[in-house]
């Protein structure tokens, strides 16, 4: 599958836009504006955009505590995510969920999730419910190399398998759960391997490319649509971030930082585009865009106005 | 003569609620352990698998955790699972599905979505099963925002009130109990449900007001037989919903009477009973004519032993005890 | 001029007693996710990875529910576990092995091993952690029989209680708060230890006791200042244990004033407030001259929104307005 | 290695004693006189016996809600395990666990454990203690195939390879978790496949099969030991009795029984012994033995006295 230049354009201005989004939200924060605390994803915006590019628009998604490039690559309003995150009304989820915590169905976007390995599962049940429907769509679960060492993604591959139920498990391996190496923290830390010990077929890609995310999460897409069975799809990826708001990264070198900021997966990205002719003049017109409906986005989101008290109290119930 | 109407047990109730609810609507399935031709650990299951086969009884792995997360992400997706966890002692490995998915997921992806789950599981020590098997964890989930918690002690409750927690959009517990499964009684002709926010009066008095639920209804409702002589004449109040609990039937209870008993088979400290003590001493302390008092179960594990497990657990002289201490008051 | 007292921050006063019984008792040692080099998420380990190494720092995987088991193992060994988990909201995780093996071995195992373990965690909202960071869970582990629960609001009664919590051959859950880290107090000289199931008066008043544990606590007292002027005396009782709870503290405050107003940040219902006034109700009923009332947060999740979740928290204005009503009465 | 048959006629009379204690039981739930349930290992006594035969005496046992053949294989008296099925203060925990919660800290058996997979993560516990206290000891967990699909079996193994921890996994697949059949309950039904995902070595063997049980069990148990490393071990069993009291069995046929039943390890072991030369007297002795030290402990159990009131009450704190 070649993509035309035009479609990995509009997938590039859709990397920019994630990372400028997070640049922003840096700001906000800086600024005093932004309160909680929240995970960039800084460094794999080819993962997510590649993946959602290879998917229909109509499968499901989940994420986990990194989910703004799910989100933004899925196509939400730059504007409400950022509402969101700023806590306010007009937000997907009104202020209530944040970060963490925010879900957009008619997106077709099943939520981010704040417990490490907590989507696991439930992605798995919305592959149950597809299957059950007779959907021809299926469910894309994101998680990280941390997440893998929860129970939750034992069972849940384990019951996926035996169940053949249509998903795509991620796994965003960005070498790091918090400050802890996956070395130090899995076993086997090839990600991928871990899906034979529930018969399921797996893959690794290079989550730096876009073309290569594009091309392995296509080929996984289809594989887990027609054969009706779940897969493991494992990206290698680097966040050039800290893990979330003051992280100083005492864990790792600055050293391997700058190597690794050397493979960002814009810089690839825009070579990548060069190399397929087209010019440095629509690249930096593509980059102007997403800049500005950011600088919009951010504009807009933060004269939102807040929900009420009775909001704040009440819906609790369905 | 009048015809005998058909007894049915608890756990009779129980399944034909189920099976009435599989036939209703084909969005609603079973999840749990052995609930198949096994028909689960304690038979209540019995008979739907060959009913309605694999799509609609799911048999899974021992893996409570996540088929309860499973059966979240199912019903956002607009099913409606009823998931079944073998002891109740075992939620504890779901608990954080519970608390941190179903109970939240419809307040903060808000309204976006609705997680029309039913839980069901047995509480109650059943002679000897032990520390492991035999816990009311009731407490254990009262708090849960988001959560409806209910805990039915007759068949037709249990039969009603399923059946509604199963048509209802909120995640709802479904306490059952080992001890009240092989218990009899009387089911309506046809369809029915029951609401999931109402206590009811199992039999009014004058003098104290036991309030209590799940098989401790029952034990309430035979001591009142048992005192009537002594010219005690008790009201029996059987919560049946934990959360919300019925505020306006507790406190016009507590109104009429102004001396509360309340028994329960959960641990005393921290458990419903607390809640129920503490939401009187706030509304209705100027009826109150003596302390509120709770009976339940000692803040110990509960033995193997038979001859053990009777000390931690209420028992009707405990009930007796401070039923007198009301009366004397 | 009298020499100033060195003030530290509740984290420090944590992360001194971490390190004294780490110097102590080479059988301590601390297991968590990113508790070594990083610190914790909140700082309070850090320094100890570079003092005491790989041995006595585990950091582990992201598996609250296992490595909390490995722990309990550990302990039936002889070893003394001092685990910690990120958040709060992440315990339910690691509920069966609280609910069913730490509490319970002790007893179930007829005193032949005992869980000296210690389960750190820190609960609370922090502005904007959003539904899954920022729960006091408190409620949901009170009435697990065989825990003990500390929850001590001050720098001085964190060092004192976690240095006795890890000396006590008891499963100990010690609850941190985010919102306490950087509160600031004096530390005793030298070694000590404070007891685990004692209550602090805070200060004495005469005319209503407030009772309150962890931040709120200090919320307490503020109110306590701020009404002084209008002549209103306040008592504030601070629990520090929630399990057992110091029923003659409390007891004895309330024969004091009459009045009792809870205040806890956990959800109301079936809050640690519900036993507290439970106990009360039971008790004290006599000396009750109004309602038992409680301030709590709203049975809700908390949002992630900070202008939306100071509405769901227990707010001063609530709790003036429960005073005012309790002095009214 | 090849035990000398006096030796080997010792494991046969354990083996015969699990046995012969369980049918006295079955007397016993048949008459009324022991309450709950209880879970039956007939047909896995091979495993108990071969396996804690090939362990040190100092080694650490944790089971599962499946513990009578590993309690009696240890060497625990059957008189107080028998008391503590039936309740009695004599009983190893005074009545308190019961079956499913026994332990004796003398016999270095940490507990059978009523929670599926629960015992999983305290055993691998226990052996983090034995290399931080520099022991030579090391932890032997049991557990069944459907045990492997609890989290906590993904967790703790991961740990245990992380951190090099002297544990052995011996996985008793008997084809059944409770009536599911393996097939249907893990995606990967060969348990020792699923080693690999944490980096770790594995075996099977037939557990039916003491000799094999025996070797495989002693070479696990040196490579755990000289190593420091985590192995697993799967053993296939069969359970000829139901689950628990009262397990119809409608989930296999009874032809599958007995076909099952002409391998029962206990007639294994006789022609295995009769091929080495021990008459056929001697074992008709050996079972004898049994049978009599199982009456005695019936016997004496059944008079023991219960604890009273306070005792079930209290010692709930150390
Ligand atoms: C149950 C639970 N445990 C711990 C955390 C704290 N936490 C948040 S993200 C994270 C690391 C997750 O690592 P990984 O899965 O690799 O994702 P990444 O952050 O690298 O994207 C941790 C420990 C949490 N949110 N939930
Ligand atoms: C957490 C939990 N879930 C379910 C059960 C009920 N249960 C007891 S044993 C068992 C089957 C266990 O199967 P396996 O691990 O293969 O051991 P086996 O019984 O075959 O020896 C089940 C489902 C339990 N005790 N604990
Ligand atoms: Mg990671
Ligand atoms: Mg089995």
């Amino acid at each position: 599958m070649q993509p035309d230049p035009e479609k990995l354009l509009s997938y590039y201005e859709r990397m920019q836009l994630i990372r400028l989004f997070e640049e922003k939200l840096a700001e906000l924060f800086a600024s005093g504006l932004l309160g909680g605390t929240s995970h960039f994803c800084i460094g794999q915006e080819a993962a997510a955009v590649g993946l959602l590019a290879a998917a229909k628009d109509t499968d499901w998604v989940v994420s986990n505590h990194r989910g703004h490039g799910h989100l933004l690559a899925r196509g939400l309003d730059p504007a409400r995510v950022m509402a969101e995150l700023l806590g306010r009304k007009s937000g997907y989820c009104g202020g209530r969920g944040g970060s963490q915590h925010m879900c957009s169905m008619e997106d077709h976007f099943l939520g981010t999730n704040g417990i490490t390995g907590g989507g696991i599962p439930i992605g798995t049940g919305a592959a149950f419910a597809l299957k059950y429907q007779n959907s021809d769509n299926v469910a894309i679960v994101f998680f990280g190399d941390g997440a893998s060492n929860q129970g939750t993604f034992h069972e849940s591959l384990n019951m996926a398998s035996l169940w053949s139920l249509p998903v795509l498990y991620v796994c965003e391996n960005n070498r790091y759960g918090m400050s802890m190496p996956v070395e130090r923290a899995c076993a086997q830390p090839r990600i991928a391997a871990r899906a034979a010990a529930y018969g399921m077929d797996a893959a690794e890609a290079d989550g730096g490319s876009l073309l290569e995310v594009l091309q392995a999460g296509t080929e996984a897409l289809k594989l887990v649509r027609e054969k009706q069975r779940p897969f493991l799809l494992e990206l290698h990826c680097y966040r050039h971030c800290g893990h979330s708001k003051n992280d100083p990264r005492v864990y790792r070198s600055r050293d391997e930082e700058s190597r690794m900021q050397e493979l960002d997966c814009l810089k690839q990205c825009e070579n990548m585009l060069l190399q397929r002719g087209l010019g440095s003049e629509a690249i930096a017109q593509a980059r102007e865009r997403a800049r500005l409906s950011i600088e919009l986005a951010a504009k807009e989101a933060l004269k939102a106005p807040y929900a009420d008290s009775d909001y704040a109290k009440g819906g609790v119930y369905a | 003569m009048p015809e005998e109407k058909t007894q049915y047990f608890y756990s009779q109730a129980v399944n034909q609620a189920l099976d009435e609810e599989l036939a209703r609507d084909e969005n609603v399935f079973l999840l749990g352990e052995d609930i198949g031709q096994y028909g689960g650990a304690f038979g209540v299951t019995r008979g739907l698998f060959e009913k309605y086969g694999h799509k609609r009884l799911i048999e899974t792995p021992i893996s409570e955790n996540s088929f309860t997360g499973l059966a979240v992400g199912a019903a956002m997706m607009g099913l409606r699972p009823v998931v079944e966890i073998m002891f109740m002692d075992f939620i504890a490995l779901a608990l954080d599905q519970l608390l941190n998915s179903a109970g939240k997921l419809h307040y903060m992806y808000d309204a976006q979505v609705s997680v029309p789950l039913v839980l069901r599981t047995p509480g109650g020590a059943k002679g000897g099963y032990g520390p492991s098997h035999s816990q009311m964890l009731s407490s254990l989930l009262l708090g849960i925002p988001g959560l409806k918690i209910v805990a039915p002690s007759t068949p037709r409750q249990a039969k009603g009130m399923l059946k509604a927690a199963i048509r209802d959009d909120n995640p709802v517990v479904f306490i059952e109990n080992k001890r009240l499964y092989p218990t009899k009684g009387e089911l309506p002709e046809g369809e029915y449900t029951l609401p999931l926010d109402k206590a009811e009066l199992l039999s009014p008095g004058k003098d104290i007001t036991l309030i209590s639920y799940s098989a401790m209804s029952l034990v309430c409702l035979a001591i009142k037989e048992a005192v009537l002589s002594t010219g005690l004449d008790l009201e029996v109040l059987d919560l049946l919903s934990l959360q919300p609990l019925d505020q306006k039937s507790i406190f016009a209870s507590v109104r009429k009477t102004g001396r509360v008993l309340i028994v329960e088979e959960a641990c005393k400290t921290g458990g419903v009973g607390a809640e129920v003590a503490a939401l009187i001493a706030e509304h209705c302390l100027d009826a109150l004519e003596a302390p509120i008092m709770r009976v339940a179960a000692a803040d110990a594990p509960i033995p193997s032993s038979l001859e053990l497990e009777k000390y931690v657990l209420p028992q009707n002289d405990d009930i007796l005890r401070a039923i007198k201490a009301l009366r004397d008051y």
